[in-house]
């Protein structure tokens, strides 16, 4: 428990700290499956869930009422205890690995400090990376467990894809490493604080007009990452696994009910840590561009004239900037989804191993040749 | 590193996740065995087919194997990322970026050598 | 009892537990899976020893690689249960065991009567692993005073990453003919 | 009372012994099992735990020398699965099993 607090309160809450983080990320899935069936309703100029309650808001809990009165099934040819072990297990690395990002400045109260994220983690990167890499059993659980062929090719697919892009994905986070120096994201967002400025042959160069942010150092890693997140999170244009027309639904063929929404929630959480990777590496993190956290907390001080009220106000204000940058990405990955055709699995494998891959390494190539010819030839 | 946090959501999700799907057992109710179709595995509307040797392709794999391979030389890669800053300003970084620039000459040789022999062709 | 007492037994318990699973399961895919649990609680043990990376590459290289490898091979097999899980021969078998009792409990002998009677407490590296440079004593272990290992296990991997591909060459699935 | 200092005070000691247990069960694991896939997963058990003894001895001597030759045993750990399932593959395609009984067919 080293690090979860000294006092009993403090690791109280930073328990259920841990729970609430879980609990956001499981209350989001609704209505991001709202968002995205309005959303593609929206872009191929339909009218998408439009009946239940306003907006179609309530289509959520029509959707929750369904999913509860469907009855329990398992196929009769498949291992009954990895076809329900499965689904549960989709939930934790997907979750855990979210715990890791920051979501705000940490709230300084009387006697101690908490921060706005699971917990923090000195290799965070290394952690993320980790955890979420444990996504693969599931897949082969669920794919092994069905007993069905369709499921089987579809968890050997849905893998062999999620382990192929994990060397792009890995790869495009070095020059990001090599740009901070550091696996903890706390610091790479306090380093991106500020206006951009970095030394470069014995100079500062630095302006004001663009924040300090890790996309204007690394853009070909941004793309080549998020692109990564894409084919890990198993969204079109990389959802081989469930290639309807050929694989009926991949390695979830036989699934329905909770033990299917449970696989969604592990998918919408990879999207999460996807789109919270990039907030934290190339935009920021929780930083306001232009702003300071200094700046915030001088002015939240002015407003309520406490230092307990300003650091609170430091917190939602920082909360809700993260918030943004968080549900930008996820709506990216929505719209890409209702944009782009699918690939076809070659296709696929030659995206990530043959383009994304030696791009990755010409990024890293670059960006550690850059570092050293600035730093050591002086004019 | 706060590993008895980690554990204790570990195991919650889990419990969590168990209780979800009694749940959902207790409401939606145990399927009920109707006929032998509805407990077939998925077969596209055809009785299923007993066929012991589904062939599933070796590049599969294959594919894990390399996957391996390149991820340890990766994984090598990160505490020199995460250390170059520090390489450059202490005077080794001539050393270190050399030392490097060899590995990265052959973690290339290979990518290449795998991409030229047609192991990562998916037909 | 102490939080890191516990956390202690706990994992040991549940490293111990899996790794007995491993070599008992008869089907060899809850072998594999019991195994790939045990690379996590060894790495969680790893996280009680203050080596925060070494635990991060031990969930990345083995659970997340080299176990995902051993399942989908066992998962191309497809081997629905095993006759002979086990070695053959009542006899052999009972000398095997009294043999490997023997050697764990010499083993364990051994290690108690040269006894490290320090209590475990923060090190020098877990001091510099809570600050800025996480890994800065690794990297420079590894890549100034160890550099001819690192090098070297380049050419290695390169070396297998061909071999395995000239083994695997001939054509068809796994169950091919010949 | 009896002492229960050995409960609850951990030493290196203790990681020690439960490196030893493991691979004590990686031993079993080689000379019981005949399933090729399952000799291979007890030597990674036994590989795993030398492993937490260098990580042990790192961290009560504080030098991460154990720590850069952990690294290298992952290397050549995974580096041997590899080589070896490629080789289980091959002897599956031939022989359509992996018990080690195929060796009696290498006989003459």
């Amino acid at each position: 428990m080293t690090s979860m607090g000294t006092t009993g309160f403090e690791i109280t809450v930073n328990l259920i700290k841990t729970v609430l983080v879980f609990l956001m990320m499981v209350q989001a899935v609704p209505i991001l499956v709202w968002l995205e069936r309005r959303g593609s309703a929206f872009i191929q100029n339909r009218f998408g869930p439009n009946r239940v309650g306003p907006l179609g808001l309530l289509q959520l809990l029509a959707d929750a009422v369904k999913f509860l009165t469907k009855e329990d099934f398992a196929p009769e040819k498949g291992n009954r205890f990895m076809f329900y072990a499965a689904p549960v297990f989709a939930l934790i690395p997907a979750a855990i690995a979210y715990m890791a990002i920051p979501m705000s400045v940490p709230l300084k109260l009387e006697t101690a400090t908490f921060l706005i994220q699971g917990f923090e983690i000195n290799v965070g990167i290394v952690f993320v990376l980790g955890i979420s890499s444990l996504a693969a059993y599931t897949i082969l659980m669920a794919g092994w467990g069905s007993g069905s062929k369709f499921s089987l090719m579809g968890a050997m697919r849905a893998s062999a894809q999620i382990i192929s892009y994990e060397l792009a994905l890995g790869l495009s986070i070095v020059g990001v490493i090599l740009m901070y120096g550091t696996f903890n994201f706390n610091e790479m967002i306090l380093q991106q604080q500020g206006p951009l400025s970095f030394n470069a042959f014995g100079y500062t160069v630095a302006t004001a007009a663009l924040p300090n942010w890790g996309i204007f150092y690394q853009p070909v890693g941004m793309i080549l990452f998020f692109a990564a997140t894409f084919a890990e999170s198993n969204r079109l244009p990389f959802d081989l696994a469930e290639g309807e027309a050929e694989l009926v639904a991949g390695f979830h063929t036989e699934y329905g009910g909770f033990k299917m929404l449970m696989f969604f929630i592990g998918e919408y959480g990879h999207m999460m840590i996807a789109s919270g990777l990039m907030a934290t590496f190339f935009f920021g993190g929780y930083g306001i561009p232009y702003v300071s956290i200094q700046d915030v907390q001088n002015f939240g001080m002015n407003l309520f004239g406490s230092e307990i009220a300003a650091n609170v106000f430091n917190t939602v204000v920082h909360f809700l900037c993260y918030n943004i940058k968080f549900g930008l990405f996820l709506w990216i990955f929505i719209w890409v989804r209702w944009t782009l055709p699918r690939f076809r699995y070659d296709q696929l494998m030659d995206l990530g191993w043959k383009t994304m891959l030696p791009w990755a390494l010409v990024n890293t190539m670059v960006t550690a040749a850059v570092m050293f010819v600035t730093t050591y030839f002086m004019f | 590193m706060p590993l008895g946090g980690v554990i204790f959501i570990t195991i919650f999700i889990g419990v969590f996740g168990f209780i979800l799907i009694r749940l959902a057992r207790l409401t939606g109710g145990k399927a009920v065995k109707t006929s032998q179709a509805k407990f077939d595995i998925y077969e596209c509307g055809i009785p299923v087919q007993e066929k012991k040797d589904t062939k599933i392709s070796v590049k599969f794999y294959l594919t894990a194997i390399l996957f391996i391979l390149f991820d340890i030389e990766i994984i090598f890669m990160y505490p020199w990322a995460a250390n170059y800053k520090n390489f450059l300003t202490s005077g080794n970084g001539p050393f270190v970026f050399g030392a490097m620039a060899f590995f990265l000459a052959v973690f290339i040789f290979g990518l290449w050598w795998e991409i030229k022999s047609k192991a990562l062709e998916w037909d | 009892m102490t939080a890191d007492a516990f956390l202690f037994w706990f994992l040991a318990a549940l490293t111990i537990i899996s790794a007995l699973s491993v070599i008992l399961m008869t089907n060899p895919i809850y072998s594999a899976l019991s195994l790939a649990m045990t690379m996590v609680s060894v790495a969680a043990i790893f996280v009680t020893l203050q080596a925060y990376f070494l635990a991060g590459v031990q969930i990345i290289v083995y659970a997340g690689a080299v176990m995902v490898l051993f399942v989908m091979v066992l998962m191309l097999f497809d081997l629905k249960h095993e006759l002979q899980a086990f070695t053959r021969g009542r006899f052999s078998g009972a000398f095997k065991i009294a043999s490997i009792g023997s050697l764990a409990g010499l083993l364990v002998g051994a290690m108690y009567s040269a006894r490290i009677n320090s209590a475990l407490t923060e090190s020098s590296i877990a001091a510099n692993a809570t600050s800025k440079g996480a890994i800065t004593p690794l990297a420079e272990e590894l890549f100034l005073r160890n550099v001819f290992g690192f090098e070297a296990l380049g050419v290695l991997l390169l070396v297998i990453a061909v071999g395995t591909v000239a083994l695997s060459r001939s054509k068809g699935g796994t169950h091919a003919r010949h | 009372m009896p002492d229960i200092s050995i409960l609850t005070t951990i030493t290196p000691n203790h990681y020690l012994v439960l490196s030893a247990c493991l691979f004590m069960i990686g031993v079993a694991g080689v000379l019981l099992r005949r399933n090729l896939i399952v000799l291979f997963m007890s030597i990674e058990l036994m590989l795993n735990a030398v492993n937490l003894s260098f990580v042990t001895f790192s961290h009560s001597f504080g030098k991460v020398d154990g720590q850069v030759m952990v690294f290298f045993v992952m290397t050549i750990a995974a580096a041997e699965a590899a080589v070896g399932l490629a080789l289980a593959v091959s002897i599956f395609k031939r022989f359509k099993e992996v018990n080690i009984r195929f060796f009696e067919h290498l006989k003459g």
